[in-house]
């Protein structure tokens, strides 16, 4: 299945893109999202492990099935304020 | 009043905004741009957002506040782009009855923005550097300023 | 900038006298003019201060709130008066590096201003009777507005 | 020794008048004038055991020596804010 990464900040910069396009085997988890992304853009491991995702305006924990052309966002920790 | 701004941000509209005859007190807080933090020079700031996300999160900070202190009027405003030396990125305003509703839940709310609102603030230090910031993490590396 | 004014008060004034590069964080308190109290409808206020101890208490507050806090900049401004409904008679703007300074200073100065500067209101009840408050006293009696 | 008092709000009100002379012997303190002021002017005297006095802009207490010719202010309890 094919997903698509918002990327902000400092994940945007290392990455060197705004989004990404990932492809999932059916099943996978946001845990697999962000093992993923780290093997397919080593820039962006560093940061991985501290990033949370969201789909739509909600924040989803790394067990969160992930289905067919969903839209993720990529949440490096945040410093608005 | 929820508001992702990318100029100045206008704290006449927001005081007008929240006074009114039921409320006996009004907290405005502002966050500005510093000039040295631990010594080292800033020279401006950016703020990127993931703003669909900012804003819904923006309008939940609201909802639970009025769930913890009896709030008449709140707003919340954050500045994105460039923000320069003094200037405000964020404002957060609230009217209450009594005055030590309105201080709370004004530091509840902009507390509690800076962790979950999906908002990011790059340095642009003086010597021409800049660096997103991220609390509790080690920025990857100090990187000239994006074109 | 410590003042006592006899027309509203100038918020835009006294947040452009405590904004500053080396301030992180503006907090802002006004106290206004309520409409109801215990269900009973105020139409408007009036204040009155003994003006030179006023000054001088005011000025006495800014520099003890000095040496508890790390203020950069401080503004106290009380109107005397009639105030309507709505309108702000006393603001209390503190700037600080950082946020929690601010909010405290701010509270802590609204709080010890209420206990401590010869200011009085009276409230001008929607009834047509006028009371002056003296909190913890019984007012003596209620009584026509003064002419 | 003449002194002068300041008066305030509910205390003006009460008195009719915004100030009022005082005529107290050599030694007297903030107490015996507080005392007279009762003797002297009955509708003041439910407030004057709730109220404060000034010299200058600094509060005394009751067994602060007066002298002649001095200004005073009564204050009762404050509202600003």
């Amino acid at each position: 299945m094919k997903l698509n990464v918002k990327l902000f900040a400092a994940a945007r910069q290392l990455a060197g893109a705004d989004q990404l396009a990932v492809d999932l085997p059916e099943g996978s988890t946001v845990s697999d999202l962000r093992y993923r992304l780290a093997m397919e853009h080593p820039d962006l491991a560093p940061l991985l492990p501290h990033v949370l995702f969201a789909i739509g305006s909600e924040y989803v924990g790394d067990s969160k099935p992930l289905a067919d052309a969903m839209e993720l966002a990529c949440i490096p920790p945040v410093s608005g304020g | 009043m929820i508001e992702l701004v990318t100029g100045p941000i206008d704290t006449q509209n927001i005081l007008a905004q929240v006074t009114s005859p039921e409320a006996g007190a009004v907290v405005l807080f502002l966050g500005t741009t510093r000039q040295f933090t631990s010594g080292r020079e800033t020279a401006s700031l950016d703020y990127e957002c993931y703003h669909d996300m900012a804003l819904a999160k923006l309008a939940e900070l609201e909802a639970e506040a009025r769930t913890k202190w009896p709030i008449v009027h709140c707003a919340i405003v954050h500045r994105t782009g460039h923000v320069g030396l003094g200037e405000a990125s964020v404002a957060v305003a609230v009217s209450t009855a009594h005055r030590s509703a309105a201080f709370e839940a004004g530091q509840w709310l902009i507390d509690t923005l800076k962790h979950v609102v999906p908002i990011w603030k790059k340095e642009n230090w003086s010597d021409g550097t800049s660096q997103w910031v991220h609390p509790g993490l080690e920025v990857p590396k100090e990187i000239r300023s994006e074109p």
